[in-house]
């Protein structure tokens, strides 16, 4: 039974990294109605820089954090600007592409930069476990849920009361009603992709202190369409949602499936899942549905 | 403007063939003798020749992509499982039941047309980026399976699969696969040409660029759209046996997602929605990476410890070349091809 | 028959239309196509065999319904296998006929009908049954009209409605109580009779009907074959009006006599392409065809993108030297011939194919003259344009260029069999077996154009030592200034509309001080041009008032006048605020300016012209197509040149 | 005019026909009934919801409430390309043409229905499917005969003029050889000529065709001219069927019109 609950807190715990990568997803997709590839390798970047800052310059850790994000919006706002822009106005599966190649030119880039060693943050959380209930949870754990949800929550906050964040939620609403109101549609979606790039950083930075930093942290990239599809491409609750119901699943599956499957259904039972939400709900748990004009 | 003067269609086939003037007709033949004297000039070189059979083999299976996400607009994310499904479709049925090549080939091509299909049906419900994302799973999915059913695939040891082989004549060799290959290529070519053409082909155009009016004027979509996708699969899974056959040895990395993204950059390089471009974009993708290695090759090896370098630069470069095409040749390769011929055919004028 | 081209065969005894056409059917039989029209999207071809079939039962049926020896139909639509079908049945039935211009005011088409005693209408389609439906109480001969369009038809009742295939299927029926009926009747027709009438433009403003002989439509074709042959395998594409005499010469008489095949395009929007796609080997048109083409490559090359406007204009020159050399009967110098195929194999040899010349061998004008530098065009293209001289009443044709004797200043020499001399007034004559029978009823006329045998022509002309003949003008069009200095309008006009964005210019100056011009520009060509100098307008009237396309035009007078002889430049020009249109009177319907009417008409203008005006404010009242009229209120601007 | 053009019997009824979207009413109890052979118009002012009785006349929209009967068969649940398979055709007031297919895929497509050779002969491109092919170009283009438009059939359909694409659209829906056809608003945007030709094109596929005509058209002269009968949609209530005589002369349509802002709406 303790082994359930460890698990499902681990599973929580992935879940709320998931959710903070679906937002910036969603984000970017309700913004610039684009399907964001490179959101793992976003991830990956935030990790790296992240870890880099605290080995090698051996900066405070909450510095490094600050640093690192601004780095990560710098980076979202670049990609933006050279590789989205132009493609306004080509086909979905174009725009698909060029972020699958942007995925690519990142992993490369990483790799050549930061090898495919493992590495790992220094202790920065103290190894002490926390108990609730009789139940052992690292402390980097409850940071991470902690950071997550804190995120969230500031997203949530920052969509409903700052002017660029409703001035976004307008834009994701109605192109050109939000530019007939003298909305830039242009800085939007700069600040769309920064964002993405931040909350994504911030993901990073948690998972590689639980995990360590390697390439392969990218694979978090795909873990979160099942998310997002859950939830609705469209909507940021969702997201959320379906980011926790993702990592809940995930653990679950490690659980029960695994044993009768020889492992590895970790991998495929979001998925699985998400074909059989599709077929009930076409557009997610909260996804608007398009009414078809003629 | 229209093709040359002086040639006059007096029957409605004429109007409709696909080679018009005599011209193109004589450039069809010099291409056809080109293709069926290569390996005989290349003799020399498997790699040149492995090169070539894995563009042949590859252009059936972006054409069965193209017909699906380039024509009918269904974007597939899984097309690389689906050719798993035909070359484990192939191997199984050659090495448990010791069918035929022939017949492994075409069966293989009938359960991934059925897989397919199966993968299809969401798209009755789905459209745009949420089918994709359905396709996307579809590849987990199978993946899964490869990996775990190893009484069927292998598993992660791979399927070991006899060459194929006509009559008692075994393709065992990159020079012999390659006739075997090309016969495959030119036929997969003309039927999908065929199809674009006519009725169904005209159908897919028609819930790509507007379902509705499609189905107002009398396309059944749902119909349409598995046939798409069965079509495809079909497609995906010949080209997958006649991998199986040519390599000896699949493994389910063979068949991953990358797989699934390098077709897809394939059609999209080439030109969605073309099948002169799926050719052209076929040979780009698989010769991109050869171009890459050979030029790293040397440099890694006067700088062994360079090597893994490399190999995350020509990932990174890659990327940059798919980027830097869908940035400034956004149509493909067959679009600026058809532009070049424009420019010649309206020379001196612009239109 | 003396008049017999050497390549059919001397001896053959077919001497009249019909005759002809059963010796091509008897000859090629289903083996060669002798029609061809674009229909439902492809070419559908018509053996000899077939076309006879066609003949003899529509002219079968005619006969069933009434149709008597010298009886006369008028046909009136597009050029259609149909159309030539009746012209033929008709003469197989020892009939004739007379093609009527679509465009023609109903008062024209009720007098060519009723003049010509018309007993059977070929009318196209419903536009053109309804034409003379309305007009039947003023056509009193009329026994049928057949159409052979049969679109919208179908609510018609009216009793003297006939489709064309039904009267075919008649004549089907007739030749079962009548065998070898049409046999005989054609073996009837002589060589003498009247194949055909063509109208001519009168003095009255009413036309003339000229009668043509089987005998002058067949020597004609025969002795222009002799200095421009033709072969049996020759492809020509029918897109003029067959009223004109120039598309009888060559699409029926030629086309018989030579059992080419005739093409017929799809429909006036799609004949250009429809002429590309069949690549003509042979082609006559008028001036104003060749000068559209012309127009339209400048146009388009003006469009194209700078590497190519480049190259063409690298080319052009070398082309125009090349015709230069040509036309002075020279060998160009190897060097130069290089150069000159480099172009060729650059440019020309693709806008040939881009025109649809690929396959062109005869190329004529005629009609009126052609401007030396369209001339020179085409010849840079490689394509030996030719002009082409004569009247409606000598069968089309009295002279030509040979081919390598091409001056675009004359009008080359007589074709065999005709005699051409000066008279003492200075007027051009001339004599053969094509000089025709006579205007329809009207004997005075006749006796006043043919004297002694002589066609009197009404062109003021000369002849040249090598015996080239050269046409001035009209007499009465060729005028003088006050102070004597004489000139030709129509040379000065012709310069003038080799500008592309000149579409029609009157020139006038006779007993005045000097030359003034009266221009209408091409609203398509000019429109364009100020799309892209981002000028607005809204109106044909409006953009011809705007300063820049004066300055525009004006520039183009300058470049003109520096090719005039000092004392015969032009002085002035408006830019008449409408298009010169023949719906107003102002044109022939084959596009020549009736100068005299505009004159008329604009007299304000060229007073106001005269006087010095700087600008002359105008009240027009324009008239529309559907019969609305609105004033026009307008200042033009006189410019001095 | 041919006599008997019109029959007696109904080819196409409406019954109570009501159709909303997340509570706003686009149709409320609708009724009509149109004979066969019939030019039947449908006015009224915009957003009264002609198209959306279009929409569900073929099956684009299903009714909340009532029915659609064709030829005595309920059509109201069927899906579109049923519908269109029983002989409905229709063209759009905004352009539905595949912008990226040449005028004859266009029209080819209109055949789809007509075509019946499978997929194995056309991936082969012979036997029946290349006989199929040639006889279906062939009604294509006496379709393209009938509506004057031989010069652009090979031209990509998103190059021409917005009259000649109205012209198109009509087209693919002939090639349907529906038993009635829908027009929405066929001549909006034309200039004079361009609407003459296009009214002598209904006229003539309702009487050489026998076609049956539904008409959604604002050139109240036109409707006027070429309809048998008409019905006024009015805030998706229908107020008034009949000839253009009764129409004209009947008191609610005067009275929902009187404010109309262009006044003409029964005038000629």
């Amino acid at each position: 039974m303790e082994h359930v609950a460890q698990s499902l807190i681990s599973g929580i715990v992935v879940g709320s990294i998931y959710a903070l990568v679906a937002l910036g997803f969603v984000l970017i997709y309700k913004s610039t109605a684009v399907i964001n590839f490179a959101q793992g390798e976003l991830l990956m970047f935030g990790a790296y820089i992240c870890l880099t800052l605290v080995t090698v310059m051996k900066l405070p850790f909450i510095v490094s954090f600050v640093v690192t994000l601004l780095a990560a919006a710098m980076l979202g706002f670049l990609l933006e600007r050279l590789f989205l822009r132009p493609m306004i106005g080509e086909p979905i599966i174009s725009v698909i592409m060029l972020t699958i190649g942007l995925a690519s030119l990142m992993q490369g880039f990483i790799h050549v930069i930061w090898g495919s060693d493992t590495m790992v943050f220094p202790a920065i959380f103290s190894q002490e476990p926390l108990r609730f209930a009789g139940i052992a949870i690292s402390q980097v754990y409850v940071y991470s849920v902690a950071a997550a949800v804190i995120c969230l929550l500031l997203f949530n906050l920052y969509f409903r009361f700052s002017s660029s964040g409703i001035a976004m939620r307008a834009v994701a609403n109605d192109q050109q009603a939000a530019q007939a109101m003298g909305i830039s549609i242009s800085k939007i979606f700069a600040i769309a992709w920064a964002i993405a790039a931040i909350v994504a950083g911030i993901g990073g930075i948690l998972i590689g202190n639980i995990n360590g930093v390697n390439t392969s942290l990218s694979s978090f990239g795909l873990k979160v369409f099942p998310a997002v599809i859950l939830g609705g491409l469209d909507s940021i609750p969702g997201a959320i949602l379906g980011g926790f119901i993702i990592g809940i699943l995930e653990a679950l599956s490690g659980i029960y499936l695994d044993p009768l499957f020889e492992g590895g259904t970790k991998e495929v039972v979001p998925f699985i899942v998400l074909v059989i939400i599709l077929m009930i709900k076409p557009y997610g748990l909260f996804g608007t549905e398009e009414i078809e004009k003629i | 403007m229209a093709i040359k003067c002086g040639v006059y269609k007096t029957t409605y086939e004429e109007d409709e063939a696909i080679w018009q003037t005599r011209v193109s007709k004589f450039w069809i033949g010099v291409l056809i003798v080109a293709l069926l004297a290569f390996p005989f000039v290349f003799q020399g070189s498997k790699y040149l020749l492995h090169i070539a059979d894995t563009v042949l083999i590859s252009i059936i299976a972006a054409l069965g992509l193209n017909l699906l996400t380039g024509f009918t607009g269904q974007i597939s994310l899984g097309h690389g499982a689906f050719i798993g499904v035909g070359a484990y479709a192939s191997g199984y049925l050659m090495n448990q039941f010791g069918i035929p090549f022939i017949g492994c080939l075409v069966l293989a091509g009938f359960i991934t047309a059925v897989v397919g299909m199966i993968f299809g049906i969401p798209s009755l419900r789905l459209k745009g980026l949420y089918l994709a994302i359905a396709t996307l799973a579809a590849q987990v999915i199978l993946e899964f399976i490869f990996i775990r059913s190893r009484g069927v695939t292998g598993g992660s040891q791979g399927l070991l699969i006899s060459p194929a082989s006509i009559a008692g004549f075994q393709f065992d060799s990159e020079f012999k696969f390659y006739f075997l290959a090309l016969f495959f290529a030119v036929l997969a070519i003309l039927i999908a040409k065929n199809i674009v053409r006519t009725k169904p082909g005209r159908a897919f155009m028609a819930i790509r660029d507007r379902y509705i009016s499609a189905e107002i004027i009398g396309v059944p979509l749902f119909q349409y759209k598995l046939i798409a996708f069965g079509i495809s699969s079909f497609f995906a899974g010949v080209s997958g046996s006649l991998w199986a056959h040519y390599i000896g040895i699949i493994t389910p990395e063979h068949f991953n997602v990358m797989v699934s993204i390098q077709y897809l950059s394939m059609i999209i390089i080439g030109g969605l929605g073309s099948i002169y471009g799926t050719i052209l974009g076929t040979i780009f993708i698989v010769l991109l990476p050869e171009i890459l290695r050979a030029i790293s090759g040397p440099l890694s090896s006067s700088y062994p410890i360079l090597i893994d370098i490399f190999n995350a630069l020509r990932e990174g470069i890659f990327g940059l070349v798919i980027i830097l095409f869908l940035v400034f040749e956004p149509d493909g390769l067959a679009h600026r091809w058809k532009m070049i011929k424009n420019y010649w055919k309206l020379w001196p004028f612009s239109y | 028959m003396a008049y017999f081209s050497a390549d059919n065969g001397g001896d053959m005894a077919a001497d009249t239309f019909p005759k002809l056409l059963m010796e091509r059917a008897l000859q090629y039989g289903q083996k060669k196509t002798a029609l061809r029209e674009k229909d439902l999207g492809i070419w559908q071809s018509f053996s000899w065999q077939v076309y006879l079939e066609k003949v003899k039962y529509f002219s079968l049926g005619l006969v069933s319904i009434g149709f008597q020896h010298g009886d006369k139909i008028a046909v009136i639509g597009d050029n259609k296998p149909e159309w030539i079908i009746a012209e033929l049945a008709a003469q197989s039935a020892c009939g004739y006929g007379v093609g009527i211009y679509q465009d023609s005011i109903l008062k024209e088409i009720a007098h060519i009908i009723n003049h010509s005693e018309s007993k059977f209408v070929i009318a196209e389609d419903q536009e053109q049954v309804d034409k003379i439906l309305d007009m039947m109480d003023d056509l009193p001969n009329i026994k049928k009209i057949i159409y052979y369009d049969p679109k919208g038809m179908s609510k018609y009742e009216d009793e003297i409605l006939a489709h064309f295939p039904d009267i075919m299927a008649l004549g089907r029926e007739y030749e079962k109580d009548h065998p070898h009926l049409f046999e005989r009747n054609v073996e009837k027709t002589e060589e003498n009779d009247i194949a055909w009438i063509c109208t001519t433009s009168g003095t009255t403003g009413l036309p003339k009907l000229a009668m043509l002989t089987h005998k002058n439509l067949i020597s004609m074709a025969s002795n222009l074959g002799k200095f421009d042959p033709k072969y049996e395998s020759d492809d020509i594409v029918s897109f003029l009006p067959l009223p004109w005499v120039g598309e009888q010469m060559i699409a029926v008489a030629s086309g018989l006599l030579f059992g080419m095949t005739v093409n017929f395009p799809e429909s006036a929007e799609s004949a250009q392409s429809d002429l590309r796609e069949i690549g003509p080997h042979v082609m006559f048109s008028p001036p104003r065809v060749w000068e559209n083409l012309c127009a339209s490559v400048q146009v388009k090359v003006m469009d194209a993108s700078w590497l190519k406007r480049l190259v063409f204009n690298a080319a052009l020159p070398i082309g125009d030297k090349w015709s230069d050399y040509k036309f002075a009967k020279k060998q160009p110098p190897f060097f130069f011939k290089i150069i000159y195929y480099l172009a060729y194999y650059a440019v020309f040899k693709a806008l040939k194919d881009r025109l649809g010349f690929t396959n062109i061998r005869s190329a004529t004008t005629g009609g009126a003259a052609l401007g030396p530098d369209t001339f020179k065009f085409f010849h840079a293209l490689g394509i030996s344009l030719k002009q082409i001289y004569g009247q409606t009443e000598i069968a089309g044709i009295s002279c030509v260029h040979r081919d390598n004797d091409i001056n675009p200043d004359t009008m080359g020499e007589p074709i065999p069999e005709t005699e051409m001399k000066i008279s003492e007034t200075g007027e051009i004559l001339s004599r053969s077996p094509a000089v025709f029978a006579g205007y329809y009823k009207q004997p005075e006329e006749t006796a006043k154009t043919v004297i002694d045998g002589w066609l009197h022509s009404g062109d003021a002309g000369y002849l040249t030592p090598e015996g080239h003949i050269v046409v001035i003008d009209r007499i009465k069009d060729v005028m003088s200034l006050i102070d004597g200095v004489k000139f030709s309008p129509q040379f000065i006009e012709n310069k003038l509309k080799f500008s592309p964005y000149i579409k029609e210019a009157v020139t006038i100056g006779h007993n005045r001080d000097f030359i003034i011009a009266m221009i209408s520009i091409d609203f398509g060509i000019v429109g364009n041009w100020a799309e892209r100098h981002r000028i607005n307008f809204t109106t044909y009237t409006d953009l011809s008032s705007k300063p820049e396309v004066i300055d525009l035009i004006q520039a183009e007078a300058e470049k003109i006048n520096k090719g005039l002889p000092e004392n015969a430049r032009i002085r002035r020009f408006v830019l008449l605020y409408k298009e010169l249109d023949a719906d107003d009177d102002e044109l022939t319907r084959t596009g020549k300016v009736r100068r005299h009417y505009v004159e008329e008409k604009y007299s304000e203008i060229i007073e106001g012209m005269y006087a010095g005006l700087d600008s002359i404010k105008i009240d027009a009242v324009i008239k529309f197509q559907d019969g609305k009229t609105s004033t026009i209120h307008t200042v033009m601007a006189v410019r001095k040149v | 005019m041919v006599k008997n053009r019109v029959g007696d019997e109904a080819i196409l009824k409406g019954e109570e026909i009501t159709l909303s979207f997340g509570g706003i009413s686009a149709l409320m109890g609708v009724n009509f009934s149109v004979k066969k052979g019939e030019v039947f118009s449908i006015i009224g002012p915009n957003g009264a919801g002609k198209s959306s009785l279009y929409n569900v006349i073929n099956g684009f929209y299903h009714p909340q409430r009532g029915r659609v009967i064709f030829k005595g068969q309920e059509i109201t649940h069927m899906k579109p390309y049923e519908i269109a398979r029983l002989g409905i055709a229709r063209s759009f007031q905004n352009i539905e043409l595949f912008k990226h297919m040449s005028v004859l895929e266009n029209m080819m497509l209109g055949r789809h229905i007509h075509i019946k050779y499978g997929l194995f002969s056309s991936m082969l491109y012979f036997g029946p499917g290349r006989k199929e092919e040639v006889i279906h170009r062939k009604r294509v283009e006496d379709i393209i005969d009938f509506l004057e438009i031989e010069h652009i059939r090979k031209k990509q359909v998103g190059t021409l003029s917005y009259g000649l694409q109205k012209r198109v659209e009509m087209a693919r829906a002939l090639c349907l050889e529906p038993e009635i056809l829908l027009l929405d608003e066929p001549m909006a945007g034309m200039n004079l000529e361009e609407t003459e030709d296009m009214c002598r094109f209904i006229v003539d596929v309702n009487t050489e065709w026998g076609m049956t005509v539904l008409l959604i058209e604002h050139d109240m002269g036109v409707v006027m001219d070429m309809s048998d009968r008409l019905m006024v949609l009015d805030f998706g209530e229908s107020i008034a069927e009949g000839t253009p005589e009764e129409v004209q002369k009947n008191e609610k349509v005067a009275t929902a019109y009187l404010g109309d802002s262009d006044g003409v709406f029964l005038g000629r």
